[in-house]
């Protein structure tokens, strides 16, 4: 199988509370990829981990075949693996546009030698940044809010204003958390026809939700954890016949 | 029915500034039953609780209490009335012993603290093993014990608890969940149980109201609810389930 | 709050009317800046009282000015240098460096001061000294820092008061001359306590003495308990603080607390009745070594009776001030320049030790109008400065706190370098 | 030895200073969520306020706690008239505002009572001698008071509903309004409280010391040593911590010189933040 | 008159680099610093023993601002995880450390002798001292503002702000946000150590006792009163406060109600009133938690 992402014996403690308990699983390149499971399953944490936010306590999470546990959160992102956050975490007093200008990477305006020199090479990187800012916001049917402070943005703006921030660095692996909560459900289908596109132009995704009818119908393969623990893997209708995975959300059998 | 109902919510609009969770849930709870209302992640059960207690402020909607409208009155004047709620998460005082716990429980009310005290460790009878410990030092499902025996202190017509299983082993859940029948046998309170742990709550309750994305989708006596596959539907989505109605 | 109402109705009183009187002045000349131009050249001299009307030299600063202000009424009254009167422009350092610094900037920029007098605390003479210099401006001040005469430039600067390195030297007399042979000394971290303490030690040791220990301390500290047990662990004969009122009233305090009884000498400017009060029974017996006055000469009992005190005040450091202007006067009267260069050689020659003796600004002018060379002897001593603008030998005198008062016990005569 | 007993009751009593000021910023800190850097203002202004009561006569045993209260009240008017309006709005702008408060409480100090160095007219005493150990009596009183106040805290905040209510604020807020605790009286509460002992510590500085404008400020550094040593949020951990500082500052003197009492109360502010931000000493209520 | 304004305005100057360094290390990147004096003391007295160890003036004054900024960077370095008030608690408690420094160590900085003599730059022919001073001051603050104002209109001004936003963000998108926050400490810094540099050049003596809390406390009431973040505001903040601070001192002449220690005072009150108002004003209608 050609993995994009693998995670092998991931362990996470907090406390008294094991969050991620031998957590083993794959993503195969150019899939989307759904990691769903109850409340307190663990799925944040393991973004967290895999984003570098956390540290694993064992277990090793491997990028493009490169071990990435423990990396710092900037050093994980410059290798292509980009996240959203579920509360979407827009810089606020800053204009839509500078949100994604931000994220070009090696820019050379971002250092503080540019500011004394002449700044006509920043003057067209910027135009550059901002030309490729537009597209995106084109792609997520942000552009008439270019120019708009973030904090205006409404609830499923600012769901569509995360998406873009990862696209724009043109990541190999995203992963998006839960990108449909809190959006109403005619948005819902823009930001399902938004992540089609997304993953129609090459990039992997790996996704949180919890509308189970975007799970159902976006995803190729469905990763369900429990306790910290993947308890199923396979299509959406293997998922959907599985007796545990029910289980596991009605709290049934003990395990 | 409706002489015993104790508490009516109805049309109850809400949520957290901008983003709105519940659009129009009701819920009625009678004296002496235990309901448990389900849904999956982000439907909503949470946010009604709040909004019951009054931590949240309905744009649309009534919440009744004995009869009494209460939707716009303040959460102290709600605990006064006789309303119980256990949150989530951080349920306990934890740098304050247990008994002090217990006696927080009376501090908005009128009450002989003693007296409330042996009563709730009589309901509860684990409490007397920690009594006089840190909240803070103990397990996660005795601290939602000590939880519960802090909102009886008041003695409470309705106890709102929200997932009390929540983090806890198998074993402490079952322990946890007995001792929630036992508040509702010996106490006479009515209790609204909003819980994951669905197999398990339905069996210790008498009715059941299953949420999905702010709206009530099922309601019905609990062991109805535990054999509806519409309710699996609810939390697997649709999919192609629909042919297996 | 607890002032001595006494104090504060005389001391108050003067002020508010400088103040007004000032206020006045400085009105008219930021009103008519051209009007006043032409004053500084051919009306008053103006004359900038830099004091520490407020801080740690408050009280110091407030007797100064009210000195100033007595030499002030005799000059003018005998028609002032040149027959031009003297305006005096006050402004209080708070005995900060750096409120000097700008009051010194004011004085000289909107004022437009020929001189300034009085700097009292060495930091301060230290920060403004640099600004005077620049401008051309002489200044008199009653600092005694050695440092101060490294930035001593082009000889504008002259100081009233004895130099450290002579106050050290007191100390070691007296102590030697009663026969005390070991000093433990604390000292104030501030300017003039390493120079003052090392000429003690130096001189202090030729004659046979020994120091025990020396401790620095902040003045913010909350307690000395640790310092005083520190001085009072090798029984020393006597303990030398050298330091400001607060701090020196907050050690006695921690020795009479700590039930240790010793002899402490202390120098005479930190000796206020406020600490005499404040320290109680814990300042009996303290010896206080201060610059000192020609009790007997005519200028001192002049000053005496303008402020108004009985024989039981010693107003060392307002015989400087008061001295201070007379010589400034004097100088202008003898150079007919207000220029700050020509003034720097004037005050020299008018300070002495040739020439005829004078007490006063009228009798110097009636000498001076005759063609003849003026020594002012005032009433602070008899004043003869050096290359470096520092008095050459100074007189000491040993006072001691009894029941309350402070009662002279001993003179300390010509000190020298 | 002689000299390591003295010592001990210099550090017992500057622990004694230390201690309600740092209680006050630590139940600040713990309720309401901010380090209030106006506090050892609140002293400077306690203690000046004793002193203007002492002019009427009134012995100091009396003014002191007198003066407390009406500092508290002072403390209680700022807080309800400035810092109520950004209440919802983080740590930051009390932080600015305490400064403010710091800037002008220190002035109004300086602007009614001068730059003057003044004192309290209790008179001197000579010292007791108990096995070695030198304390005066006016220290003892002191020690003893700041003793009485800290047991009557600790237990006012066990025994009393207003305590449980700071308690409970303090460990769990949330949790705290859906059990019927209203904030604002407890914010209201905790704050007149903070201002009274703070003047009381500010009025114990003042007699082993004398009264400056910059009474208070002076101790800025080893109160917030002693808070954050005690576990921001403990009144019983500030005691503690108190006595530990004072232990350490007065020892160091063995290798240290006296002038670095104040930043080596900053390296063990920073060491303590830097590593372990929970303090040192939990005591836990 | 004129003359007491060119003062005026050239301790504007001062405390407008010091402004403009807090503004890029709070305003611009939201770190908060309650102990900008430390680097401004820093700056005066590398400033201060560099000139007098016999180095050119622009040598002294380089040397000044490379030293304040590597303090800036060591601050900014060890204290990464500090939240908000811990910060603010560290930034204060660190300022009255290195004024401590000063005062005790006698071998490094005269101790509370301070330092005397300090030279000015030569003065410019045709103009007197004083305004001389001012001109190369303003040429001066002009350069720290024209870069404090590409520095926030730039890409990095723009990564800043976002670390300001949200840092977790700004980790996000591959960002090393340590590396940015120490950057905007040590250019606070560094512009803090060349306010301290001409402090030390203008009043010719520093001492530690000059260096207290209060200044930090102007820079924030500048930084503050000239909407947080914006370089002319900065300024503009930094003006008003020197005005209520230095040119309160001329009134001393016409309000003889009070005397001069209590018009200090009333100043000192008056500045900590409106600080007070400004953050009343600015962060009242807040978002709620």
């Amino acid at each position: 199988m050609n993995a994009i992402l693998e995670i092998a014996g991931l362990n996470r403690r907090f406390g008294g509370l094991q969050a991620i308990d031998r957590c083993e699983f794959s993503v195969r390149k150019g899939s989307i990829t759904g990691l769903i499971g109850p409340n307190g399953a663990g799925k944040s944490t393991l973004f967290n981990i895999v984003s570098g936010f956390l540290k694993p306590d064992s277990g090793e999470v491997r990028f493009e075949g490169r071990r990435i546990d423990g990396m710092a959160p900037h050093a994980v992102a410059r290798l292509g693996l980009r996240r959203t956050f579920q509360i979407p975490r827009e810089l606020k007093r800053m204009s839509v546009l500078e949100n994604l200008m931000l994220v070009p990477e090696g820019q050379f305006g971002d250092r503080i030698l540019s500011v004394v020199l002449p700044d006509a090479r920043v003057r067209e990187e910027e135009r550059a940044n901002a030309a490729a800012a537009r597209e995106v916001l084109q792609m997520v049917g942000l552009e008439t809010k270019a120019d708009a402070p973030a904090a205006l943005l409404s609830g499923g703006q600012k769901k569509l204003l995360e998406l873009a921030r990862c696209l724009m660095s043109r990541p190999r692996l995203m992963l998006l958390d839960e990108p449909t909560a809190g959006v109403n459900p005619t948005l819902i289908r823009d930001l399902m026809d938004v992540m089609r596109q997304v993953h129609a132009s090459g990039i992997t995704l790996l996704i949180i939700e919890h509308n189970m009818n975007v799970v159902m119908e976006l995803c190729e393969r469905i990763v369900v954890l429990d306790r910290g623990h993947v308890i199923a893997a396979g299509t959406p209708s293997e998922i959907q016949e599985n007796r545990q995975v029910l289980d596991a959300y009605l709290g049934g059998a003990d395990a | 029915m409706s002489a015993q109902e104790v508490l009516g919510a109805g049309g109850l609009i809400a949520g957290y500034g901008e983003m709105q969770i519940l659009h129009g849930v009701g819920v009625r709870l009678s004296a002496g039953e235990i309901v448990t209302v389900i849904g999956p992640n982000g439907s909503g059960k949470s946010t009604l609780l709040k909004t019951l207690v009054g931590l949240i402020r309905p744009s649309a909607g009534r919440i009744l209490l004995s009869g009494q409208e209460i939707t716009a009155t303040s959460t102290r004047d709600r605990l006064r009335a006789g309303l119980g709620y256990v949150p989530q998460v951080r349920n306990v005082f934890a740098t304050m012993t247990v008994e002090e716990n217990l006696r927080m429980g009376l501090f908005a009310l009128p009450g002989a603290v003693r007296e409330r005290q042996e009563a709730v460790r009589e309901i509860l009878p684990t409490l007397n093993d920690y009594w006089s410990a840190r909240a803070g030092k103990l397990s996660g499902g005795q601290q939602q014990i000590v939880a519960l025996g802090r909102a009886l202190m008041a003695s409470p017509k309705v106890l709102l608890l929200d997932e009390p299983s929540a983090g806890l082993s198998p074993k402490a859940t079952d322990e946890v969940f007995r001792h929630i029948r036992a508040i509702s046998d010996r106490q006479g309170a009515a209790v609204l149980l909003v819980e994951q742990n669905a197999h398990k709550a339905l069996a210790i309750s008498d009715r059941c109201y299953v949420l999905a994305e702010g709206r009530n989708r099922l309601d019905g006596d609990a062991a109805s609810i535990a054999g509806n596959p519409e309710v699996g539907r609810i939390y697997l989505g649709a999919g192609d389930g629909s042919q297996k109605a | 709050m607890k002032r001595d109402p006494e104090n504060r109705s005389i001391l108050g009183s003067i002020s508010r009317r400088a103040l007004l009187a000032g206020g006045a002045g400085a009105l008219a000349a930021a009103a008519m800046p051209g009007i006043g131009a032409v004053r500084a050249d051919e009306g008053e001299i103006v004359v900038g009282a830099l004091m520490p009307l407020s801080g740690a030299g408050g009280s110091f600063g407030q007797e100064m000015l009210a000195s100033a202000k007595a030499a002030l009424a005799e000059i003018n009254d005998a028609g002032g240098p040149n027959g031009r009167k003297i305006k005096l422009v006050e402004e209080n350092d708070e005995t900060s460096p750096e409120a000097a610094v700008r009051g010194a900037r004011k004085l000289i920029e909107v004022d437009k001061v020929t001189a300034i007098i009085g700097t009292w605390a060495s930091s301060v003479t230290l920060a403004v000294a640099p600004i005077v210099q620049a401008n051309k401006l002489i200044q008199f001040s009653t600092s005694g820092a050695s440092r101060i005469t490294e930035i001593q430039k082009k000889g504008h600067l002259f100081r009233t008061e004895p130099d450290d390195l002579l106050f050290g030297k007191a100390y070691a007399e007296y102590a030697a001359g009663q026969g005390w042979k070991r000093a433990a000394v604390l000292g104030l971290n501030v300017p003039f306590t390493a120079m003052t303490v090392e000429a003690f030690r130096q001189r202090f040791v030729e004659r046979g003495g020994k120091v025990t220990s020396f401790t620095t301390y902040n003045e913010d500290q909350t307690t000395f308990r640790s310092e005083v047990t520190r001085a009072f662990a090798d029984k020393p004969d006597f303990i030398h603080i050298s330091g400001y009122e607060p701090d020196i009233t907050a050690i006695l305090k921690a020795a009479y607390q700590l039930g240790l009884s010793g002899r402490f000498i202390v120098p005479g400017f930190a000796v206020s009745p406020d600490l005499i009060k404040n320290a109680g029974p814990a300042a009996e017996g303290l010896l206080l070594v201060e610059e000192g006055v020609a009790e007997d000469s005519p200028a001192y009992q002049r000053l005496a009776k303008a402020l108004g005190g009985g024989s039981d005040h010693y107003y060392s450091f307002g015989a400087q001030a008061y001295d201070q202007l007379n010589l400034l006067a004097l100088a202008i009267e003898a150079a007919k320049s207000v220029d700050g260069t020509v003034l720097t050689d004037a005050v020299k020659k008018v300070s002495g030790p040739e020439g005829t003796k004078v007490t006063s600004f009228a009798e110097g002018i009636k000498v001076l109008r005759q063609g003849g060379q003026v020594n002012y002897e005032g009433a602070s001593g008899s004043i003869d400065f050096d290359a470096n603008g520092n008095i050459v030998k100074a007189n000491f005198r040993v006072a001691q706190v009894k029941d309350g008062k402070v009662v002279p016990v001993g003179k300390i005569t010509d000190v020298v370098f | 030895m002689f000299e390591l007993q003295i010592y001990f009751v210099s550090a017992l009593v500057s622990a004694a200073i230390w201690t309600l000021p740092a209680a006050a910023i630590s139940l600040i800190y713990g309720v309401l969520r901010y380090p209030n850097f106006a506090i050892t203002e609140f002293m400077t202004l306690g203690a000046y306020l004793a002193l203007f009561l002492c002019g009427f006569s009134f012995p100091l045993w009396f003014a002191a706690p007198l003066a407390a209260v009406l500092t508290g009240f002072v403390a209680l008017a700022f807080d309800q008239t400035l810092f109520r309006s950004v209440r919802r709005a983080g740590a930051l702008p009390p932080v600015l505002l305490s400064l403010g408060l710091m800037l002008f409480l220190q002035n109004a100090v300086r602007f009614l009572w001068g730059n003057d160095v003044l004192q309290y007219p209790i008179p001197l005493s000579r010292p007791f001698v108990i096995a070695g150990f030198v304390i005066t009596p006016t220290q003892a009183i002191m020690i003893v008071s700041v003793l009485v106040i800290l047991l009557l805290s600790i237990v006012g905040l066990r025994m009393t509903a207003f305590g449980r209510a700071v308690r409970a604020t303090s460990t769990n807020p949330e949790l705290a309004v859906v059990t019927g605790v209203r904030p604002e009286i407890v914010y209201g509460g905790v704050i007149f409280i903070s201002g009274f002992l703070a003047a009381i510590g500010g009025v114990a500085l003042a007699t082993e010391t004398t009264l400056t404008p910059l009474l208070g400020w002076r101790v800025l550094i080893p109160l917030f040593a002693v808070a954050i040593l005690g576990g921001l949020g403990s009144v019983i951990g500030a005691a503690y911590a108190a006595l530990l500082l004072g232990l350490v500052s007065e020892f160091s003197l063995l290798v240290l010189p006296a002038t670095y009492k104040t930043a080596l109360a900053f390296l063990v502010l920073a060491a303590v933040l830097l590593v372990r931000p929970t303090g040192l000493i939990r005591a836990g209520d | 008159m004129v003359a007491y304004l060119v003062a005026i305005l050239i301790f504007a100057m001062i405390y407008g680099f010091v402004a403009l360094g807090l503004n890029i290390q709070w305003g611009l990147t939201g770190l908060i610093n309650l102990g900008q004096v430390a680097f401004f003391a820093i700056g005066a007295y590398a400033f201060a023993l560099a000139t007098h160890a016999g180095m050119p003036l622009l040598a002294a004054l380089v040397l000044a601002t490379l030293v304040s900024g590597a303090f800036g960077g060591a601050v900014a370095l060890f204290t990464p995880r500090l939240r908000e008030d811990y910060l603010a608690i560290v930034t204060l408690g660190f300022s009255e450390f290195i004024r401590l420094i000063f005062l005790n160590e006698k071998w490094l900085a005269g101790g509370p002798d301070g330092i005397a003599a300090i030279p000015r730059p030569p003065t410019i022919p045709g103009l007197d001292t004083e305004t001389s001073f001012l001109v190369v001051s303003a040429a001066l603050v002009g350069l720290a503002f024209w870069f404090s104002q590409r520095l926030a209109r730039f890409p990095i001004g723009r990564t800043l702000r976002a670390i300001r936003e949200d840092e977790t963000v700004v980790a996000s998108v591959g960002k090393p946000t340590l590396a940015y926050k120490s950057q905007a400490f040590i250019l606070g810094a560094a512009l803090a150590g060349i306010g301290g540099a001409f402090f030390a050049s203008y009043l010719t003596y520093i001492s530690p006792d000059m260096f207290g809390p209060n200044v930090s406390i102007y820079v924030l009431a500048a930084v503050l009163l000239g909407t947080q973040g914006s370089s002319l505001g900065t300024l503009a903040g930094t003006a008003v406060v020197a005005a209520l601070l230095e040119g309160t001192r001329l009134l001393k002449d016409y309000i003889t109600i009070v005397d001069g220690v209590q018009l200090a005072a009333l100043r000192l009150m008056a500045l900590g009133l409106a600080l007070m108002v400004i953050v009343v004003i600015r962060y009242r209608t807040t978002r709620s938690p």
